[in-house]
């Protein structure tokens, strides 16, 4: 049981990805399906960060740190470029959703005819 | 927008404005670095352009000026990148140079601005270009949407 | 040490009600602003977890740029 | 009807293996670190900088970060681009 | 031109990059400078791809570390694992780089008359660089996330791209697909790589290939990588953005969309053959890949008997022909485990499927080109409305004619080289696989002669009397894939053996991969 706590960003991680693709499946309207893309990338980059984590360390910044146990840096320069990545995809994704809007007045997924095939 | 926004903008925005920039600066000492720093900035501006509309920040932020300080900020990283090509792509030749070259001893130490080789340079040349890129980003959008606001 | 793996416990708890939020929001500015809160949540996660730098990204990216565009794209389109 | 039923069963897909790998995934806190080791051990001598994440975004990673430069100018040229002022446009 | 040898793969992915942030200047000085100067860059990219070509057939794997003190030394000295971000090149990466840059030169030649109307030109060609990029960046890479990097620099040009005329709403709504499928992908790949990081805390490929162990977590992450790769190569069951991302795409693109497509599955294949191998359960996930084949075969030629859209059909051809690849590269991923049978004709199968990828990027290139340059001069794709365009286009007709008979395998044309290949070795592992195959190659050739009698022959329709022949670039372009097309045609055993085979081999020998990084091996 302890072991299922100590676990919970993990969980954490895996609960989210599921809500991330429920609303990538269930919404139609397709500003929804955008959060749940942003949701998802949150997902993964928590997922990555928290791999790095070692109990105890600190900030692998050497300015003042009190030691040399440190947290993973790789994670999280990993993390950072997703982190970039992920507004990029979200705002050409918003940009074209306005496009489809100015052509057809829907941001639905169904009713501006053949998105989500 | 109302004016209590347009005051906190013109309070906030400056401070968010140079905080950016310090982050970009100490990067490699502190956390932060081009990135952090880059949207910082971007965030100051978005807040102008939500606090003042996209029409009066694109009066003196032209989104070609942005373009190019863009190209221009990718092609210095890629610049420092193919520099380090005497040796390998991306090697941090100034390790050791005079220029931002000191090297710190290892473990933990208060820091010195000029060390890192290299990576202050490309956290300028990623700071403005994640500026540039962010807030062209942002005003297009902003443009974009005003006028479709005007259409109907 | 306790209290560190309280807010260990707590904050991703806090995260993923904020996901579910955005989930059931049918107003998009009230679903954005939901997501708003998740990203300054992670955030602050990010910053328990010993990553300052990554903190620091994901409050102004996450919490401001994204926010931003999607008020901006929201107000060029439908509210619902 | 149908549509409801294939999202449930996806989720459950999905949901079950990602639980799963939440729960067997090796306990919080204590990851192998054969690669960061290193980087923490030699970044400073390496590259010079105090800030080993710096040190991996921009020496170590600097490949990678080129990449995400470049996806940040593929997308806001994309954005400028889509909305671009077109010839036909009065016609629109 | 030792020193080029040496940095010919990282120059060809960073010169299309500095060209791309430097194309938005060169515009400025107007845009015939702007197109000569895309053209020779990519000239130049395919120029150092036949150089590392070279080095490679000569001196086996080429690697190239970044940063490092020496670029070959992919391991830091006194240490075990791999630190920084390998390029690792091997006959497949540079097969592939091959048909990437051949494409994507035709693309931009045919390119530059084809979209001389157009606005924001300059952004148009620094995606075009751009896709470039991230075609070879994908293949070239040693590193997986690195691969997820480049895979998103695809995503983003290519939805882009696709959703460059913006005054169609199929544009937009085809990019939109494509990206919210590739960014769908490409975050489940992202995960999958952090699955791997965190047991073995790698992202080298070679060296994660090196300690896996096949737990339960590489086995979600082997699903994982699977279905996005499978999805981003437009297999069924998640073919459906396919056609609609490929009709709208203007001028030069969708061959080079489509050369994107197909490094997707490449890289599928290397996951499966090299990162996995042997360690993972081969029959199963062997036959799951044919399986998808045949459907994809099936699903997409009986699609495309129904359309009237030039292009469209051309897409649902894109996903049947998809399934001969798959179903090549799966036989031999099902016999991967039994020597006797890989060696008999499991190597032959993969070779063959291999082949067809070839093949296919450059004749449905072609014919994906041949129906641009239709609606480029008729302004219309709907096949109802056409007619003796023979007469009056006899570049496109022929062009169009070489890629058709191609595709349907017709001797003694590539396509039937590679065809056979494919049905000779899938015939050992079960006949149907043959027989099935084989009846979806006359319902392409049919489908073909409906498209080839409705556009090209017939009476010539009084509206299209004043249509002329297209532009000299376009025919250029066109001109660039038929003559490889015809050039494969001619020398196949040629082709087949100095390229094809090392590709399909360099698949085969994980632990030549492996070892190249890790040494021993």
């Amino acid at each position: 049981m302890s072991e299922f706590l100590a676990n919970i960003p993990f969980l954490a991680v895996a609960a989210l990805i599921c809500v991330a693709l429920y609303i990538m499946m269930s919404q139609r309207n397709l500003i929804k399906v955008v959060m749940g893309v942003v949701i998802l990338e949150s997902a993964v980059n928590l997922f990555l960060v928290t791999l790095g984590y070692r109990e105890g360390g600190v900030a692998p910044i050497f300015t003042n740190a009190p030691g040399t146990l440190m947290v993973l840096p790789v994670p999280q320069a990993l993390t950072l470029t997703s982190i970039v990545i992920g507004v990029a995809t979200t705002a050409l994704m918003l940009s074209m959703i306005m496009l489809i809007y100015r052509h057809t007045g829907e941001t639905d997924a169904e009713k501006s005819r053949k998105v989500k095939g | 927008m109302s004016k209590i926004v347009r005051t906190v903008a013109k309070l906030l925005t400056p401070a968010i404005l140079l905080f950016g920039l310090y982050v970009i600066m100490h990067g490699h000492i502190t956390p932060g670095g081009g990135f952090q720093g880059g949207a910082v900035f971007a965030s100051g501006v978005a807040l102008l352009i939500v606090a003042f509309g996209a029409g009066r920040v694109e009066q003196f932020l032209k989104e070609h000026q942005l373009s190019m300080l863009e190209s221009g900020g990718g092609l210095l990283f890629i610049g420092l990148a193919f520099a380090g090509l005497a040796t390998a792509f991306f090697y941090n030749f100034l390790v050791g140079s005079p220029i931002f070259g000191h090297v710190p001893a290892f473990g933990p130490n208060p820091g010195d601005i000029w060390t890192g080789g290299t990576i202050p340079l490309m956290n300028v040349a990623v700071g403005m270009k994640v500026i540039a890129g962010l807030s062209a980003i942002v005003l297009v959008m902003a443009l974009a949407s005003s006028k479709q606001g005007e259409d109907e | 040490m306790i209290e560190l793996q309280v807010l260990h416990a707590i904050v991703p708890l806090l995260i993923v009600v904020c996901a579910v939020l955005v989930a059931r929001f049918k107003d998009l500015i009230s679903a954005v602003i939901a997501l708003a809160a998740l990203s300054l949540l992670l955030a602050l996660e990010f910053y328990l977890l010993q990553a300052p730098d990554v903190a620091i990204a994901e409050a102004g990216i996450g919490a401001a740029i994204t926010t931003a565009i999607f008020v901006i794209a929201i107000r060029a389109t439908k509210r619902t | 009807m149908l549509r409801k039923v294939a999202i449930g069963l996806t989720l459950i897909a999905f949901g079950v293996m990602f639980f799963a790998a939440a729960v067997t995934i090796r306990p919080f806190g204590e990851p192998p670190s054969a690669m960061d080791d290193y980087i923490i051990e030699h970044s400073q001598q390496e590259t010079g900088a105090n800030n080993a994440v710096s040190a991996v975004v921009f020496d170590y990673r600097g490949y990678d970060t080129l990449g995400e430069a470049t996806i940040l100018f593929a997308a806001a040229t994309a954005v400028v681009m889509l909305f671009r002022k077109r010839k036909d446009e009065a016609s629109d | 031109m030792d020193a080029l040898t040496a940095h010919s793969s990282i120059l060809a992915i960073a010169i299309p990059l500095f060209a791309a942030f430097l194309t938005p200047l060169v515009g400025k000085l107007g845009a015939r400078t702007r197109n000569v100067f895309v053209v020779v860059v990519l000239a130049f990219v395919e120029f150092l791809v036949l150089v590392l070509a070279r080095d490679i057939y000569a001196n086996g794997i080429h690697l190239y570390t970044l940063g490092a003190v020496s670029p070959s030394l992919a391991i830091p000295e006194h240490y075990m694992v791999p630190v920084r971000i390998v390029l690792e090149v091997d006959g497949l990466g540079v097969f592939m780089g091959i048909i990437s840059a051949t494409v994507a030169l035709a693309g931009a030649i045919y390119s530059i008359s084809c979209m001389k109307h157009e606005t924001g030109q300059d952004r148009f060609y620094t995606l075009l660089l751009l896709l470039t990029v991230g075609m070879l960046g994908i293949q070239f890479t040693g590193d997986l996330f690195n691969l997820f990097v480049f895979l998103e620099i695809l995503s983003i040009s290519g939805a882009a791209l696709a959703a460059f005329r913006t005054r169609f709403i199929d544009a937009v709504e085809g990019g939109f697909k494509y990206l919210i499928v590739s960014t769908v992908a490409a975050l489940m790949v992202l995960l999958a790589t952090g699955l791997f990081y965190g047991q073995y805390n790698l992202l080298n490929i070679a060296a994660i290939a090196d300690v896996m162990q096949y737990t339960a977590l590489d086995k979600i992450a082997l699903a994982l990588l699977i279905v996005a790769l499978l999805t981003k190569s437009g297999g069924v069951p998640s073919h459906w953005w396919v056609p609609d991302t490929y009709t709208p795409a203007p001028a030069g693109t969708s061959p080079m969309i489509y050369a994107a497509t197909l490094a997707c599955m490449s890289t599928m294949f290397r996951v499966a053959f090299t990162l996995y191998g042997v360690k993972m359960s081969v029959a199963t996930i062997g036959w799951l890949i044919i399986i998808a084949g045949l459907l994809s075969m099936f699903v997409g030629v009986t699609m495309a008997l129904r359309q009237t859209d030039v292009k469209r059909l051309m897409a649902y051809h894109v996903i049947s022909q998809g399934g001969y690849m798959l179903l090549g590269v799966g036989v031999g991923i099902a016999v991967l485990g039994d020597p006797q049978a890989l060696a008999a004709y499991g190597r032959e199968a993969v070779a063959g499927g291999l082949f067809h990828v070839m093949n296919h990027a450059f004749f449905k290139g072609l014919l994906l080109l041949t129906g641009e340059a239709l609606f480029f001069r008729l302004g219309t794709r709907n096949l109802n409305r056409m007619g003796g365009m023979g007469r009056n286009m006899k570049w496109t007709c022929a062009f169009f004619l070489i890629g058709a008979l191609a595709i349907s395998g017709v001797p003694p044309l590539n396509g039937f080289a590679s065809k056979l290949m494919i049905y000779e070795a899938s015939y050992q592992l079960n006949p149907m696989l043959t027989i099935i195959a084989m009846m979806v190659s006359i319902m392409t050739l049919a489908s073909f002669t409906k498209v080839f009698q409705s556009a090209f022959t017939g009476p010539e329709l009084p509206e299209y009397k004043e249509v002329r022949e297209v532009p000299l670039s376009m025919k250029l372009g066109m001109g660039i894939l038929a003559g490889a097309t015809l050039f494969i045609s001619l020398f196949p055993s040629l082709v087949v053996n100095t390229i094809v085979y090392p590709a399909a081999d360099a698949l085969l020998n994980q632990a030549g991969y492996i070892g190249a990084v890790m040494g021993g091996g």
